[in-house]
């Protein structure tokens, strides 16, 4: 193993860890998306450049995007429910 | 075989073309095109049926065969327990859409479009011979299934139970995936059949029972056994009642068929000699999860979460008639799949036809509501008696057989698990028709918790019935009777459970393109006496149990009977471990996959 | 050292786990799901794994050199759409349950019973 | 169960899967040792028997290309479950119309011009991404992200995309159906001319140019159209349901 696999093996699963422990889901949007490029990487150094493209769009673009629309729908429910009472 | 790939192809373009069309087809083009598709389909599965009846066919997509000895492309491999699970599968199909023609509120065509998605993908994992293959039909299915349990999204049932499905079944997914990794790992190949002579040629190892246990964690989180199977009454309590048909019928017996093809494909040849303890395993939680299910089905008081928890205990018993890992066991067990499933989608269309009529489904506040449905009250009456197993329901041979190889194999103890589950699932039948539809039983003394209070799927109540609803359920429920009458069908089943089980000539005809083996013609069927005799005391408890449920009361006064207060303690701890809580759910699952990996270990190493 | 990226993959698995498990947002529930997925990619992906080998397009190298394997990348491109899908429905029905539930908390849902 | 209960059960059952997964991946080859002859095989023939220098990409759409049939089934299913889901209820628990019209554009019309900039060569990636999978890592479904993102651009940039009297939600359904279903056609045609599902039926090309590998670049193409209208619908689906979705009158 090369050492810049092994240091990209770390930091994914250093990161994996950071994502699930970020309670916030705004903030944890933002670190899935750090992990997802980690993986991307990863894939890079495992001679996987066709698997690391696709990680980088779903992983690191349309995830984040999804989870974000998703927790913008919900806190614009939220506003409108408090403005409601 | 040349036909093989349309059964994948004609639902999914059926699926695509109703999509593209979207905004310009009605609701009865959808439902015509929908029910065209999938009588082509049941069509296609009937005719490779009888083709595959003489053994084991293969059809490789790409016309890639197998080269220097290696599988290089995906194939079909297909026989007759597969495409009978396929047939059973477009039959209910069938059935659901014509229940379906009813409903008003369907989303034409989305809901037809992802019905067309999940056949397609429950008929692809039937006749798959690849393990990656399966596992993408595995996941076609779910993402299907996920859609089709949350559709009613203005319900938060059905929101939650949708999501504990998907949650629970994804995390299963993974396991199963896992597994595949570590199979690919050791063996370089996907392809079942060189999978199994791969294995077979290297030794057992750490590797090879951990494989086999995530394969089959995997598996059980479909099928729903102990501890994995706390989503299902969720998902099935809250899933359009047509959905229903198929997710009782079919779905959770898939999982017990993708453990069975994977042993008796992969591992048997490898891990043989250890089956006498894999046995126990297997029989040890399949009887746990058949006595769990029933009992919490007796203890339900909503109609489609008492037969959800009833689909559990039957998974139970196909896991028993699996587990024994003999062919009679599996001819059994495959036997007893197509009959229930029939007659538990039709108890599922009789439900759909209560609700038809009186919008709710909770047992006490229908006391008496059914007087006037003497049809629908005859529909539940036949689906309590093949839950039964009375003669000549299919079950009721499907169940001996089982019995008899139970027997054999030393595990007479267990008769006594299948007789209290038939028992309980049938006592419980019975008690809701006498309360619904004749009006026994003491009124409700409590206020309907708002669980029972969910809405109906159709805003309005009708005066009557339309008799298309009457076709499928009666259709189902007959099914579930003819199974048994026609003569040679135990034979036939006995006879595609020796090919299923072997696997040597299954990676013969699959590699090198080999005829199947010639198995043995099996001597004409009759049930032995004692069947008989288990059958009536099935049934003389299940009427027993009805009937203390329905007049214990009167019988002794409230609260003098300790054994009744213990059993509602029991019952309650029962209720209060399906908590409805993701996070319990996937607790369970992850220490229900160390158990079983536990177990595994022990056994096989 | 040639245990590492297994290990990796395991830890991914359990952490997923714990995460989802723990969770108190359904949202923050579902990106511990894709955590856990990313395990099977890891896992996959290290599998077919070979020493001093290069990607499988010959695109710029001659069709002798040695390359990694491709099924496993190909099995992970199916699993990574996957994980996108149930992703996808996951969320929706999570802002469905916002809606119904008007809370994301799975100890404050609980509308099965027993 | 108590999260203390919880816990308890979880962490039992974790310290159990941890042991069982150590004990499982122990058998595995040691990493960079992997010895599978399948894959070896397919990165032998691929070359010569397809015209096509992606060997994951022929085994993707070819020796494995059923495999990709279902998950672009599954893609398919999510989006039209997420359109399903997501479908406008009737009764009142809408959002309040003012809530409700609050578009998530970009305000500033320096944001926005960045939008419409990225926009074009988004497009123009994504397009060579798909045209170029069958030479180059990349294909159908990473171009048809692509693709998805510079839509997407232009929505947020503020276009109005309902001019023109097609409600955008509907075109990207017929664009992810079109994609999924001419995959499925494709393996039919490999059926009717080739005489296997998928078989391919198209001339094979030049070993490096564009128009080689048969079907690989075809089943690219599908690919990259229902992968973007696919994700389209669903970010469309939780970006703003008035906006965007079928009969915005309700």
């Amino acid at each position: 193993m090369t050492a810049v696999q092994a240091v990209a093996l770390v930091v994914v699963a250093f990161l994996g860890t950071v994502v699930t422990l970020a309670r916030d889901p705004a903030r944890q949007a933002l670190c899935s998306s750090v992990f997802g490029m980690s993986l991307a990487i990863l894939f890079f150094v495992f001679q996987a450049p066709d698997v690391a493209l696709s990680q980088i769009v779903v992983g690191a673009v349309a995830l984040p995007a999804m989870i974000l629309l998703a927790l913008s729908r919900i806190s614009r429910r939220e506003e409108a429910r408090k403005r409601g009472r | 075989m040349e036909l093989a790939p349309l059964t994948v192809a004609v639902p999914l373009l059926a699926a695509g073309g109703l999509t593209a069309a979207s905004s310009r087809v009605s609701r009865a083009t959808a439902e015509v095109v929908a029910l065209a598709a999938v009588l082509a389909l049941a069509a296609l599965c009937a005719i490779i049926l009888a083709r595959t009846a003489s053994g084991t066919e293969v059809y490789w997509f790409g016309g890639w065969e197998p080269r220097a000895d290696i599988a290089i492309g995906v194939s079909f491999a297909v026989d007759a327990i597969g495409a009978g699970l396929a047939t059973l599968v477009s039959g209910l199909m069938i059935a659901a859409l014509v229940l379906m023609w009813r409903y008003r509120d369907t989303d034409a065509p989305h809901f037809q479009v992802l019905m067309l998605i999940f056949v397609a993908g429950m008929v692809g994992f039937c006749l798959s011979g690849d393990l990656f293959n399966m596992f993408v039909f595995f996941e076609l299915m779910s993402v299907a299934g996920f859609a089709l349990a949350g559709y009613k999204v203005e319900e938060q049932e059905a929101v939650e139970g949708s999501l504990n499905f998907a949650i629970t079944n994804t995390i299963g997914s993974f396991m199963l995936l896992t597994g595949i990794a570590l199979v690919y790992g050791r063996t370089g190949a996907l392809n079942l059949a060189q999978i199994g002579e791969s294995l077979a040629a290297g030794h057992v190892d750490g590797l090879v029972i951990v494989a086999f246990a995530l394969l089959a964690a995997g598996f059980l989180v479909k099928a729903a056994v102990v501890p994995f199977h706390f989503w299902l009454a969720d998902a099935y309590a809250v899933a359009p009642t047509p959905v229903c048909l198929l997710f009782a019928g079919a779905m959770s017996e898939l999982g017990v068929y993708g453990i069975g093809r994977v042993w008796f494909d992969c591992f048997a040849g490898t891990l043989a000699l250890h089956d006498d303890s894999l046995r126990l395993v297997l029989i040890v939680a399949g009887s746990l999860t058949a006595l769990l299910g029933a009992t919490m089905a007796f203890a339900q008081d909503h109609l489609k979460r008492l037969l959800a928890f009833a689909t559990i205990a039957y998974v139970g018993i196909f896991l028993i008639g699996l587990g024994l890992l003999t062919s009679a066991g599996v001819a059994g067990a495959a036997l007893y799949v197509v009959a229930d499933g029939c007659g538990k989608a039709a108890l599922f269309a009789a439900v759909a036809i209560v609700q038809h009529r009186r919008l709710h489904v909770s047992e006490r506040r229908l006391r008496g509501e059914g007087r006037e449905l003497p049809y629908t009250a005859a529909i539940f009456a036949l689906g309590a008696l093949s839950f039964a197993s009375l003669p000549p329901f299919g079950s009721f041979f499907a169940k001996s057989v089982i019995e008899d190889e139970l027997i054999k194999q030393g595990y007479g103890a267990v008769l006594a698990v299948l007789i209290l589950t038939s028992a309980l699932t049938c006592g419980a039948v019975l008690r809701l028709i006498g309360r619904v539809f004749l009006g026994w039983g003491p009124v409700s003394d409590r206020e309907p918790s708002r669980d029972e209070e969910a809405a109906p799927e159709e805003e309005i109540s009708s005066a009557r019935t339309p008799a298309i609803m009457f076709v499928p359920a009666l259709a189902l429920a007959l099914a579930s009777l003819v199974i048994g009458v026609i003569p040679g069908t135990v034979e036939a089943v006995q006879a595609a459970a020796l090919h299923f089980t072997d696997g040597s000539s299954y990676a013969r005809v699959v590699l090198d393109g080999a005829a199947p083996a010639a198995v043995a013609t099996p001597p004409p069927y009759s049930a032995p006496p004692h069947a008989y005799l288990y059958a009536a005391i099935t049934f003389g408890t299940a009427v027993g149990l009805a009937g203390l449920a329905l007049f214990g009361r009167r019988l002794a006064p409230r609260g003098s009977d300790p054994l009744r207060r213990l059993g509602h303690a029991a019952i309650g701890s029962l209720h209060g471990v399906h908590s409805g809580h993701v996070g319990d759910y996937v607790a369970w699952l992850v220490a229900g996959v160390a158990a079983l990996g536990g177990a595994f270990a022990l056994a096989l190493s | 050292m040639s245990f590492l990226p297994y290990a990796v993959a395991a830890w991914l698995l359990l952490v997923g786990l714990y995460g989802v498990v723990t969770s108190r947002h359904l949202v923050h529930l579902i990106v511990c799901v894709t955590v856990v997925q990313a395990s099977t990619y890891v896992l996959l992906l290290a599998i077919g794994y070979r020493s001093g080998a290069a990607a499988p397009i010959f695109a710029d190298i001659p069709r002798s050199t040695p390359v990694v394997d491709p099924i496993v990348a190909t099995m992970t491109l199916t699993d990574v759409v996957v994980e996108a899908t149930v992703a996808a429905l996951l969320l929706a029905l999570a802002v469905q349950a916002h809606r119904r539930f008007g809370t994301l908390d799975p100890d404050e849902l609980g509308a099965m019973r027993g | 169960m108590s999260r203390r209960t919880r816990g308890i059960v979880f962490g039992a059952g974790a310290l159990g899967l941890a042991a069982l997964l150590l004990w499982g991946f122990g058998g595995l080859p040691s990493f960079g040792d992997f010895q599978g002859r399948y894959g070896e095989l397919l990165a032998k023939s691929a070359v010569p028997e397809r015209h096509a220098t992606e060997t994951v990409a022929v085994t993707t759409f070819d020796y494995r290309g059923f495999d990709t049939l279902g998950e672009e089934f599954i893609l398919f299913a999510a989006a039209v479950g997420v359109l399903v889901l997501l479908r406008i209820q009737r009764g009142a628990d809408e959002i309040p119309a003012e809530a409700g019209k609050r578009r998530p554009t970009a305000h500033s019309p320096a944001l926005r011009s960045v939008a419409i900039a990225f926009a074009g060569p988004a497009l123009v990636l994504g397009l060579y991404v798909v045209a170029h999978g069958h030479l180059t890592p990349g294909g159908g479904f990473q171009g048809g992200v692509i693709l998805m993102t510079a839509f997407l651009l232009v929505y947020l940039a503020g276009a109005h995309l309902r001019e023109g009297g097609i409600r955008p939600i509907v075109a990207m359904e017929v664009a992810e159906a079109t994609g999924a279903a001419g995959f499925t056609l494709i393996g039919v045609g490999g059926m009717l001319l080739a005489g296997a599902f998928l078989e391919n039926f198209i001339g094979l090309g030049t070993v490096g140019s564009l128009l080689s590998g048969g079907d690989i670049p075809l089943l690219n193409v599908t690919v990259g159209v229902e992968v973007m209208g696919a994700l389209l619908v669903v970010l469309g689906e939780l970006l703003d349901q008035r906006m965007l979705t079928r009969g915005g009158d309700s």
